[in-house]
């Protein structure tokens, strides 16, 4: 799993990370107060004193998100190619990019996606993370999230994806733009069968994938002080000379705005995610609709990598 | 007006030896200068030809954003009759950058619905350059489902620079117009037809281009993002839009030969600003043959077959597939 | 039919209507111009010095949109009641009011509707007046805008309603207000076969029509000038003491914000809508599709009056 | 806190005295004071229910606007389990005049949506004192349309002064937000029960209150408009109000008479505000019943039923039917 502290000094403005401090301590990315690594940790990367969300890996998601051991990776092997073979002039190519993004973040792409229960809820659980190429959407983190919808339709789990985006992949061209169109479509298929769709956004969710399925969801939930938005904050100012307002395109923006239905902490939001599948499933999963813990099924046969997180 | 692109230049040149030379015959009908313009208009075609068959990525970028390329009004009214303009997203505002309604072609009521970025500066600024706000994509969203409500199939025309990227625009939810957009026209169950007319960036093209049929004119662009945006990723530097241009694969012959979309229109010689209404009357035929085709196709299969053929696009490798092409249309 | 001059001096500020001038000529209520009464009644009443359009009788309307004597009214024996008892301490009553506005106006409603044919097309049209009760929406008018969508769903007709009112008729109560429910629902139900509804807006519309019928077209005109809204400007004045800038509330205001898909002169009406009811009726009605005229059908048995107007 | 009506004050001076008798009797407990409390006990509720059963129209506008009178979130809570509040239209901004979420009734999940005024000054503001915006309507809109998706009956409770009358509500299309929502409950294929529980005037009451079933509470009142603003258009003059009130058949037993609502909660005696959980536990009840017995009802035939329910509400004469009564419910 990759380094927890390994986003170095000094801190790049606009950076929601964190700093490695040797061994035992981390400082807070937006209060700079000194924690204790275990305890942060333990508190999913909240800070206690400002409350500020670090970002958060894979892993991590799955920790906060999933009952142990629950976490069954699905399409592990999906691998990126390079369909324009993009190769700017005087600039790294893609195939470089590629090769150099997964040994520096140890991911071999920027989206997870499989089964697990949620307080015993059978759900398909898909994960942007920013670590590898900026969480950006091409046609690996597409057809990735398109596969959990199709997991959810077949196997009748609530889907719930976690957006962490800087957009679509330029390096993919079209092929990028088009994972948008694809994963919307997957989402609305998705909800033609009235299984409830979850969207969690969190820091930062912008372009492609602001303008595909993470917008889509039944209910939109975004972590504290996130980033939400269409075109980025350096784009808005550079196109427009607009210079943003504080707390333009934050979460609590979004909200004000009517863009979200609620900014749920993290510690708060297993719960309300529970709350709200068995809201949503009533009439067509009533024997969810209890906090038993439900079984999950097994034995789907293109599972490709089955890892327990904690 | 006359708008002439630095690589026209050596074809422009002919052309003024010619109009001269016209004009002499005109005055003076000897056998020689006859002979003359000619010759000069067939260089002048040749070349001309010549040119527009060696586009660099770059070039066909300006001919896509030609001055007098026709834009989606000159569609809407040369290529449609009875084209009635509805305005207004019955919630915030009436977007100029995107127009749309219901028009016929060859006498088929269909929703024409396309962005259109304006000619004079007034009429750009008005149009903000056709750079749509989110009442443009909730107007066009609103159409959708009045064509499918009226059975009417769907022809979208894609002409912008991308999405407006200001602060009322965040603070209306762009993203989520742009979503519920694509969502709506993957499940619309009347036939849509989209056509790249000129320049289509990014979301902002696609959310109205989602459909059946994917068609670009000959020298138009689709792209993840304007050369100079990709250019600012990539090199953080818009100066290097026209290295963006090649490395992107953004024009017709690129995107076909990827698989990404279903068919080139061809331009007149010299692009559509050479000739509008050849170009207007090429797109609709091109146009109604489609929709008729579509037409035969029960709406339960036309959105399995449209999901099936987005679903599709995509390439990654796989340990347990074979390796996939890019987009298997 | 109604005087079309009875309004009479001094002009009350918001009166859209025009003044008597002895005999041959009236004068504009906007431009204050002179006009030789016939031809200002040939252009509809539209001023041609500054293109006002001063209300039209529900006689006008028909003129101007249907073809000549294809005009069936239906129903128009209908007749209010008193269903509260409504009798304000010191003012008149209700009935009273009912009895005076009869006399006044000549008619017996604020609303007609029936069959006609536009441009050969077969039509179901409903026409509201200020000029009785300022046009408020009550039980009458409600059942005729319920009836006019049934009369379209019955003889798969186009649906046209021409509104001007100043929105739900006070003494009628919860009656009144409850018509705002019956006439969405019947637009709804209309709408459910795929026809189409063409809404005109005219001035003013106002209150619970705006907010119920009349903004349900499937495509909603508006005339030039027209008050269009749902609290009127008097009331948002006292309420928010917010004063108007101008031009507000106008049909040009609406169309600014999205709300009106067109505003279209009177001469342009006919014309426009002949051509929206062909390009939507194509899948439903492809032998309307052409500009022969068709034939009205005719024998429903509960016709009440039927009257060419001219 | 605690609020006195003006015509409660009968019954408030036998509470002082009752206060002051328990004191007495706290320190000193005699039996003659043990039994002078228990006859001002019987007293204080004879008074409070000889008043409260001879309320005059006007008096009930006071108890219906009475600052204690449960309120929208007091429901959510005390009414619901599970409620989790939903925000935003997506369109334009949050209107916190209108709360809105899914929340279970006897487990039953159900889509809850309702106007809330606020209490304190601060809070009403921010609520725009119960007035909802054209976004609080849109938000009920969408929370409508997900109720459907997921098959869950949808209560409403209305509490408000009508809908917001600003210039920014017109520029927003106010009587568009208002109209789509009575549309769409018209056809909405799940149970839906409304219930005024205070002030529920106009169509900005009207458009969350479509359904089913149409309760009110015994105290509340339903008008055409408030009383001030009718008092406004017949007197001129909105200090009429009570007179208005008198006229317009706004109370729960007039328009239960009229046929035009359904049923009356009873409310405890003193009104809702004086026993808060009495009134929340008796809506309770009421709502799971009236949604147990809705959802035996087919969804074709629900939409056919709540058609058929509007459609008969009205009073007119017509020559070749007899005269019709008001409302036929
Ligand atoms: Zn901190
Ligand atoms: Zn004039």
């Amino acid at each position: 799993m990759r380094n927890l502290f390994r986003r170095a000094l000094p801190k790049v403005a606009g950076d929601a990370g964190q700093e490695a401090v040797p061994d035992l301590w981390v400082r807070c990315g937006r209060c700079r107060e000194m924690l204790y690594a275990r305890e942060w940790a333990e508190a999913s990367k909240v800070c206690p004193k400002c409350g500020f969300h670090a970002r958060l890996t894979i892993g991590d998601r799955v920790a906060l998100l999933l009952d142990p051991n629950s976490w069954q990776e699905l399409d592990a092997d999906l691998r990126p190619t390079d369909p324009l073979g993009f190769a700017p002039a005087g600039r790294p190519s893609y195939a470089e990019k590629l090769a150099t993004e997964s040994l520096d973040s140890g991911q071999s792409e920027a989206a997870a996606y499989g089964r697990g229960t949620l307080d015993g809820l059978p759900v398909s659980l898909a994960i942007l993370d920013m670590g590898y190429f900026a969480g950006t959407l091409g046609s690996v983190v597409g057809e990735k999230i398109a596969r959990a919808f199709e997991l959810g339709i077949a196997e009748r789990r609530a889907v719930i994806v976690v957006s962490a985006s800087g957009g679509a992949r330029q390096q993919e061209g079209v092929v990028a733009l088009i994972q948008m169109a694809k994963t919307a479509a997957a989402a609305q298929a998705f909800g033609a069968d009235r299984l409830p769709f979850i969207s969690i956004l969190t820091d930062p969710t912008l372009g492609g994938v602001t303008a595909s399925f993470a917008t889509l969801g039944d209910c939109i939930i975004a972590e504290p002080g996130a980033v939400i938005g269409f075109a980025g904050p350096r784009i808005i100012e550079q196109t427009t000379g607009e210079k943003l307002p504080p707390g333009a395109q934050t979460a609590e923006f979004q909200l004000r705005h009517g863009m979200v239905d609620q900014v749920v902490a993290r510690r708060d939001q297993k719960a309300m995610i529970a709350r709200l599948i068995r809201l949503f499933s009533y009439s067509t999963h009533p024997a969810q609709d209890s906090t038993a813990p439900a079984s999950t099924p097994h034995g789907e046969p293109r599972v490709v990598a089955t890892a327990g997180v904690q | 007006m006359s708008v002439v692109l630095d690589f026209e230049r050596p074809a422009a040149e002919i052309r003024t030896k010619l109009d001269a030379t016209e004009k002499q015959y005109a005055a003076n009908p000897t056998p020689e200068l006859d002979a003359q313009r000619i010759d000069l208009r067939r260089d002048f075609a040749n070349r001309t030809q010549a040119i527009y068959r060696a586009l660099s990525p770059w070039q066909t970028v300006q001919v896509a954003r030609h001055p007098l390329r026709p834009q989606t009004m000159d569609y809407a009214i040369g290529m449609c009759t009875d084209f009635v303009e509805f305005h207004g997203d019955r919630v915030f505002g009436d977007d100029r950058a995107i127009v749309g309604g219901p028009a016929r072609i060859d006498g088929r009521p269909v929703m024409l619905v396309g962005q259109h970025r304006g000619r004079e500066t007034r009429e750009r600024v008005e149009r903000n350059f056709g750079s749509p706000h989110p009442e443009g994509y909730r107007k066009a969203h609103r159409l959708f489902e009045l064509a499918e409500k009226f059975a009417m199939p769907v022809v979208t025309l894609m002409d912008t620079p991308g999405a407006s990227p200001g602060l009322g625009d965040e603070e209306r939810g762009q993203g989520w117009a742009l979503a519920a957009n694509l969502a709506t026209l993957a499940t619309l169950r009347v036939p849509v037809v989209c056509v790249v007319i000129g320049e289509g960036n990014s979301g902002g093209a696609l959310a109205i281009g989602v459909g059946d049929r994917f068609l670009m004119l000959e020298h138009s662009i689709f792209s993840v993002a304007s050369p100079e945006a990709a250019a600012s990723i990539v090199w953080k530097d818009a100066k290097f839009a026209p290295q963006a241009a090649d490395a992107l694969k953004l024009t017709a012959p690129d995107l076909l030969r990827l698989k990404l979309i279903d068919r080139i229109v061809s331009e007149p010689v010299g692009g559509a600003h050479a000739d509008p209404s050849a170009m207007i009357a090429t797109l609709r035929s091109t146009v109604a043959g489609e929709i008729a085709r579509l037409e035969t196709v029960p709406a339960d299969r036309l959105v399995s077959d449209r999901y099936e053929k987005y679903r599709r696009l995509g390439s990654w490798f796989e340990s347990s597939r074979p390796a996939t092409p890019v987009g298997s249309v």
